[in-house]
């Protein structure tokens, strides 16, 4: 799984950054299309749940997603994982 | 499922402002609902006016989004002809306890059987920042312009007082509490009314020296005192600070209450 | 198999209720109304209803509205302070679309004026008492038959046409005892459920959307805010907010003839009493006291949306007269419709016009 | 025929029960058409309580009563509130014990309240005595019917007590109309 | 001196009240209200008057009503939502006679409706919104300046009549900034007191009585029961009932052509435009733009009572157009005081009539 | 001058029925105005609609007998707009804490310089005797005829938690006492508030098995118990009685208010 | 002074007759004209009032005037009071 | 002359006092006529504000702007929700580092942001800069007016920085009307 910020919907206010035990959530300093500094993500692949999510059936932390006033962000499923995995080997 | 698939995605983003706590709060209100196992099919969402009372517009339930103050006289409504449906509000200190305080205080007399997450942010947010009954004295709003000058209400004292079965307070700072505090409201049978002091960067940050959202989260937390320390404090004969906010569960109980599905 | 009973206006009201299937009460005592609430507090918990006594008329209506959302046929009833108080709630129902029936047994006004006796002064209130522009219906009660076959009819119209709907009654009626009849089952037309697939604020033909009820998976979303057919807030579009302003209206206004309730005596007369309420009866023992003098009668039974149709069905008509327990308050209306005379014969402090009062003027006719 | 019937007396009396029995007797029993109208207001508390009925054998359309031909009165107040203008041809029942002033028209004296105390031993039947009265003298109803409405009408248990009444009030009538 | 500002309407309208003396403002935030109250909770407290910001809107026009009695100038203000609410004590300032302005910057309704948009939808509400029969006056501004100039206005003429006025105003022009003439001084007529031995409920040759402030020593009962004369609660008296009525109606309708406020452009037109508020300044831009089309003009700033003896001073007149922000309300009066074609020109969604619209009406002509 | 003084005679007899304890209660808070020396013409009486409500018309000061619940907002008009004037607020049960239920708590938490006597007769008296918010758990009204079933107000508490400066509650019979505390509270800067326990035996008594006036008024009497007694129970560690309704002042402090006059 | 209850205005509750510590006021027997009981007095110059009010000047006790729901109990001056008892010396 | 300007930027950018200001040199310190009028609503919130101002040597009729000949673009946003239809005479001030589209009208880039980022410190004051270009482009007022405006507006003790914005504003507004 992939931590995500939503670009569509993050409104930059850093309440993340305030509440990541693992400091992900880096304050960004880049102004996007609408006008916003989306926090920027330090090493995501720290986050409990990009590597554990699937294995337990549940959300791990999630203090993030939860203070996230504006619901951006998300842990994807990354795309075809087994797929990549066989053309890494080939 | 997760909270997230109690939001109307095609509503996203909502129109609160950057750094508003409000979608906060509705995160750890669908979290408590989503543990709770209640279906978008069999769970209303019901308020008043104001930024806090946009929340239902953007859930997928049911929801009804009501008149200035009068969210709790409608859910009443809703519940008592349909117990079986699970009933939660969302309001602000201002339709809550301003235009709406008759319907808080009854409806806690009744100890119908609703969950109510008011989003406290001191402050009428959607008009554009007036002073509310929870406006802190000294505090300036548009209509305080030389600082709030009258006595303010806690919110959660009159609720313990007017007949609530479970009260509790948390900031938005707080998810995992305000989230744990939202469940228990929802297990209780009765009126539960769980309090959620809640940044409001843009009325009242601004005008109060917390321009940052996070200035204004910081004092949130800084400003409140869990009941369980007051309690220490007391057994121990110590002085308990008089400025701060106590933050906790003020009172779970089995009083009569109306609404409740046999 | 009907059954003859003697009984109050407002009993029957509370009983017409009943049989029209009302399942929710919710309201707040007020002299003239109490007996409804009184009755329905005595009859609904033995029937699978809710009676709720709430804090205050606003709450009362609100009550109401939440119930009807849930499916349940709901009332209230009230008399002018208390309706006066409802008038926000009102245009939210309005907006919503939200079926329900709201009794105003109606006492001397303004303010809390005369709380014990009759009078018809708040029928412009029930057409304009709320903000904005909409459109509702309201029924006037002249006998309590007619309270009893009133208030279930009110209840199909408020299904029907997703309105609030006002029984207009009246202290006179509304506390009076007659012998009445009551049948044996009313006829009970519900509301259309809205078709998955369809949108809740979408009229169909006859501008009126099916009715999502909560708890049914529709996951509808309610709002008082100008909304789109979905039901989501979209409140600076000035399309969208006359679309839905319009549609609200015209659902009302373009049945208006399609429902009128009326009763038409002398369609040839020159003359012509128009009349709801108590001052029907008065009018009508004028012409069976005085038969043959070429007086016609017409009765509304609904007054908004108003039916000016029937105006122009009086076709040798030289004078309109308008007995009202008001300063004109319908009589306005008479005289935007018809370029003829109107004769506004307002009456107020409580008391019915008396037969002799009308046959004066009938007498002082050139 | 319409008869149209007023009752006065002060609050507590039953006044309005009375009329209202009447109605009813007319309207269900009968088979009569029947208004039954009151005046409402604080006023009735403290002082004279009034409630009129209208008998009809065809439809009632004006439901007011205006020009009563049958009066009940049972307290001065009613009288001088509610009895004192009387048409010529109207009858007047009166508890003469409560009601010191005479009216111009026909009139019978009922001690019905002094009646219902020492007869009956309930003074609160007083007002079912001169129901009774009042129908034995103007036949407005017959007799079957008003039984069995003031069998609807009153309290489980007090039955007998009531029909007790009427019958007294009956008898006093009855010697009212012969005794002329 | 008189001064030029910049300002917005709103802001205008506060100015006004406080020029015309106005010591005491209890209101409840709305939009597009609010910045009546903003700025009034700041200049009211350095002029020795009073801002409360009250519970709601019922408390705040209780609170008006009260300070009213004080013999304190005081308003509120507010928009539909909160105009409705206000309407039961509406009814008791009318009948308590109880001078007090209350402003209602008109938005998009009903209910919730449109917060941010402009409207005229609450102009038959203002004159019936509450129970009962009863008469108040109406002012509706065009522009900043007149949102000054008749605010206050309004106090001289509540004082005058002892009525509750309204200034009804709406978005347009409330959040609208202009360049304002602001006065020396404003014309101040205030309250006349009521000479002792007279009795503070009975109405002199205007049929308004003299006011008996608190505190005076008059020791008067005000009730919004009927009430007699000296203010005793007489609610059973039909006569009593009837003749309290009747002077509150007429002390205003009867005065009506005598405080009549309007503008009249060619009067000898055959096309006349009626109008009040915002809509005035289009038909003014039409007639601007388009001179010598034998177009005439009537603009109201007062709307209630109705001054409809000005509709026939245009004696050529063949059409009266009436554009307005809502369904045609003030048409429906016009149509009522004239048998010549009414032709409402309705506007739905917030936005004013362009010139363009009412150019391409004109041209439609036959 | 004494109480009596201050009726308007012409005005009597009253409409309250025989044996309604309103017309005590008036007598004793006119007692308590004349006992500080106030004057017909700088104080006056204000209050919504009810039995209780009709009080104002009787007494010869200005006064405003105003809408059902709304008294204490116009009241809070009247006294921030004329500091000078004493104003004191007659209402009843249903006129405070029904409908008029959300101006009481925010005049007590403005704490604004009233003093308010609510005669509690636990009904709606004048329409006829209709359950009211504190229509006691199973007593018979005609909107509860299978007994009251909704919890209950404390109105004295909830006066308390909302913040007034001065509360107290005796019954009408209690007329020495009543006075005093009426007294107490107008003494009191801020708002005052007195409950009194009422007997209204036409609308409560009649249906309550306590047809006679003497009986009700031995049921008041009965049913309350001191807030000293209270307190000596729980020092000495006796069971309170749950079913007492305690009487006695229970706040008297010196919270900030508004409208007192400078 | 005499003590007096006003019959236009007492509607018989028999308030006054539980308060009176000299049981002065008792239940009456007799219907007035309004139809009322009014109480009887037993003595009513018992009552302190009567004799001392005047030299107090101010009333004492006073239980039963503040009970009295209907404002019918006073005290009246009485009459020609000297006169009277020159009349009886005579 | 009728001169009908409209502003659009995102909230926070001091687009409504942009407006005021100038409404404000018209109308106090040139001695015309203005209307400022502007769009309220909660998307104003995020989205795109917009305010617009008239000016006029005659009083002002209609006071709604449907079709402005100026325009002042300071975010994408609003770019696309008010400034995609210029009439083809019209003249537009964008804001080059924040809108990316270009109408089809004259327009004139303006680094506003940048240059109050940069050269004078505070980002909070390139609607000054704006409106200084405004002026300089557009003469619609005096730039003694303007100043005097600006000065009224701003808080106390900021007076010097709006005054060094505004005076960046006429040069930029200077060299864009020069390189023509
Ligand atoms: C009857 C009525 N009065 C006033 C308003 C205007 N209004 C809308 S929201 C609001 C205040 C909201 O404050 P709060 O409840 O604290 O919500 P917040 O916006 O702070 O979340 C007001 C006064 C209204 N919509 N209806
Ligand atoms: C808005 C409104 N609703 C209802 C009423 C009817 N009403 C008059 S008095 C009253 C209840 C009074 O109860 P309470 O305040 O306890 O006074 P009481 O008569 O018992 O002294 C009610 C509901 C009214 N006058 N106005
Ligand atoms: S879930 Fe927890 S650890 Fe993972 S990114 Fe969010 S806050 Fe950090
Ligand atoms: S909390 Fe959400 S909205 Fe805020 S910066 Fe982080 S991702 Fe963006
Ligand atoms: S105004 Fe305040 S409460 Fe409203 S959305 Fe903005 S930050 Fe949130
Ligand atoms: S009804 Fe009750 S409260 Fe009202 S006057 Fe009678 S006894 Fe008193
Ligand atoms: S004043 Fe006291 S002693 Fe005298 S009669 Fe009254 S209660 Fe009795
Ligand atoms: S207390 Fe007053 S009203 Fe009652 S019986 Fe005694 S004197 Fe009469
Ligand atoms: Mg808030
Ligand atoms: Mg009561």
């Amino acid at each position: 799984m992939k931590l995500v910020i939503d670009e569509s919907r993050c409104k930059g206010c850093n309440l993340c950054t305030m509440v990541c035990p693992y400091h992900i959530f880096q304050e960004g300093d880049r102004l996007n299309e609408r006008g916003i500094i989306v926090p920027r993500l330090d090493r995501p692949e720290r986050c409990p749940n990009c590597r554990l999510q699937k294995l337990y059936g549940r959300r791990l932390c999630g203090a993030c997603a939860l203070i996230c006033p504006d619901q951006a962000i998300h842990w994807d499923e990354e795309k075809p994982y087994e797929a990549q995995k066989v053309v890494i080997e080939y | 499922m997760s909270f997230e698939d109690w939001f109307r995605e095609d509503r996203l983003p909502h129109i609160y402002c950057t750094g508003c706590g409000n979608g906060t709060v509705i995160n750890c209100t669908l979290e408590a609902v989503e543990q709770m196992g209640w279906t978008v099919d069999d769970t209303v969402f019901i308020s008043g006016i104001g930024c806090s009372s946009r929340a239902p517009g953007y859930i997928k339930t049911d929801s009804l989004h009501t008149t200035h103050g009068r969210a709790l006289a409608f859910a009443t409504g809703v519940k008592l002809a349909n117990p079986r449906l699970h009933v939660v509000v969302f309001t602000g200190d201002g339709d809550l306890a301003a235009i709406g305080g008759n319907h808080f205080i009854h409806a806690c007399r009744r100890n119908i059987d609703l969950t109510v997450v008011c989003m406290n942010n001191m402050i009428y947010g959607m008009t554009g920042g007036q002073g509310s009954p929870c406006t802190p004295v000294g505090a300036i709003s548009t209509t305080t312009p030389y600082g709030a000058a009258e006595p303010v209400f806690d919110l959660s004292e009159l609720a313990v007082t007017a007949g609530a079965n479970y009260v509790a307070r948390w900031t938005s700072y707080h998810v995992r509490e305000l989230t744990k505090a939202v469940q228990a409201g929802l297990e209780t049978p009765g009126f539960s009314f769980i309090e959620a002091l809640t940044q409001c960067p843009t009325a009242y940050g601004r005008r109060n020296k917390l321009r940052q959202v996070s200035d204004m989260v910081q004092y949130l937390r800084t400003s409140v005192i869990l009941v369980q320390k007051i309690q220490r404090m007391r057994e121990r004969g110590e002085p308990v600070p008089e400025d701060k906010i106590p933050v906790g569960e003020f009172v779970r109980r089995n009083r009569p209450a109306m609404g409740v599905q046999k | 198999m009907s059954k003859i009973e003697f009984m109050q206006g407002n009993t029957a009201c509370a009983e017409g209720a009943l049989a029209a299937g009302c399942r929710f009460f919710g309201g707040y005592p007020i002299t003239p109304s109490t007996e409804i609430a009184e009755h329905m507090a005595r009859r609904l918990p033995k029937t699978d209803g809710v009676f709720v006594q709430m804090e205050d008329e606003i709450a009362s209506i609100a009550a109401v509205i939440g119930a009807s959302w849930t499916g349940a046929r709901a009332m209230t009833a009230t008399s002018g302070p208390g309706f006066s108080l409802m008038m926000e709630n009102i245009g939210y129902a309005v907006i919503t679309e939200t079926p329900c029936v709201i009794v105003n047994i109606q006492r001397g006004g303004p303010s809390t004026g005369q709380p014990t006796m009759g009078a018809q002064g708040d029928m412009l209130q029930c057409r304009f008492g709320s903000h904005g522009d909409y459109s509702t219906i309201a029924l006037s009660p002249s006998s309590v038959q007619e309270m009893y076959d009133l208030t279930a009819k009110a209840f199909n119209l408020a299904d029907r046409f997703r309105v609030p709907v006002f029984v207009m009654s009246d202290e006179v009626t509304g506390h009076m005892r007659e012998r009445i009849t009551i049948p044996d089952r009313v006829e009970i037309v519900s509301r259309r459920p809205l078709e998955k697939g369809t949108l809740p604020f979408r009229g169909g033909d006859d501008g009126v959307p099916g009715f999502p009820e909560f708890g049914m998976g529709y996951g509808v979303h309610v709002t008082g805010l100008t909304h789109d057919e979905r039901g989501y807030p979209e409140a600076t579009d000035p399309h969208i907010h006359a679309a839905l302003v319009q549609r609200l209206v015209s659902k009302v206004e373009s049945a208006r003839h399609d429902i009128a309730d009326y009763e038409m005596v002398n369609p040839d007369a020159e003359t012509v009493f128009v009349t709801y309420g108590p001052p029907t009866r008065t009018v009508k023992q004028v012409m069976h006291d005085h038969p043959g003098e070429g007086v016609g009668h017409l009765h509304l039974r609904i007054v908004w949306p108003f039916p000016e149709r029937l105006l122009r069905l009086f076709t040798n008509a030289k004078t309109f007269i308008v007995p009202e327990m008001n300063m004109g308050q319908i009589a306005r209306e008479v005289e935007r419709h018809t370029d003829l005379p109107v004769i506004s014969v307002p009456k107020l402090g409580g008391e019915l016009h008396t037969p002799g009062e009308l046959q004066k003027l009938l007498e002082a006719r050139p | 025929m319409r008869h149209e019937i007023r009752f006065s007396g002060f609050g507590g009396q039953g006044i309005i029960l009375s009329a209202v029995i009447l109605g009813r007797a007319a309207a269900l029993y009968d088979r009569n058409y029947a208004v039954q109208t009151q005046v409402y207001g604080p006023e009735a508390r403290g002082g004279a309580s009034m409630s009129a009925v209208i008998i009809s054998d065809e439809p009632i359309l004006y439901p007011e009563v205006t020009d009563p031909g049958i009066y009940v009165i049972m307290s001065q107040q009613g009288f001088e509130k509610y009895g004192t203008r009387p048409a010529p041809a109207a009858v007047m029942l009166i508890d003469a014990d409560l009601v010191h002033s005479r009216p111009s028209c026909t009139f019978h004296e009922i001690r019905s309240t002094t009646e219902a105390k020492t007869a009956l031993g309930r003074v609160i039947v007083a007002n079912i005595v001169m129901l009774g009265a009042l129908v034995a003298v103007t036949g407005v109803v017959s007799t079957t019917a008003i039984e069995k409405a003031v069998l609807d009408s009153v309290p489980k248990g007090t039955e007998e007590l009531n029909m007790k009444a009427l019958r007294r009030g009956f008898e006093l009538g009855d010697k009212e109309v012969d005794t002329r």
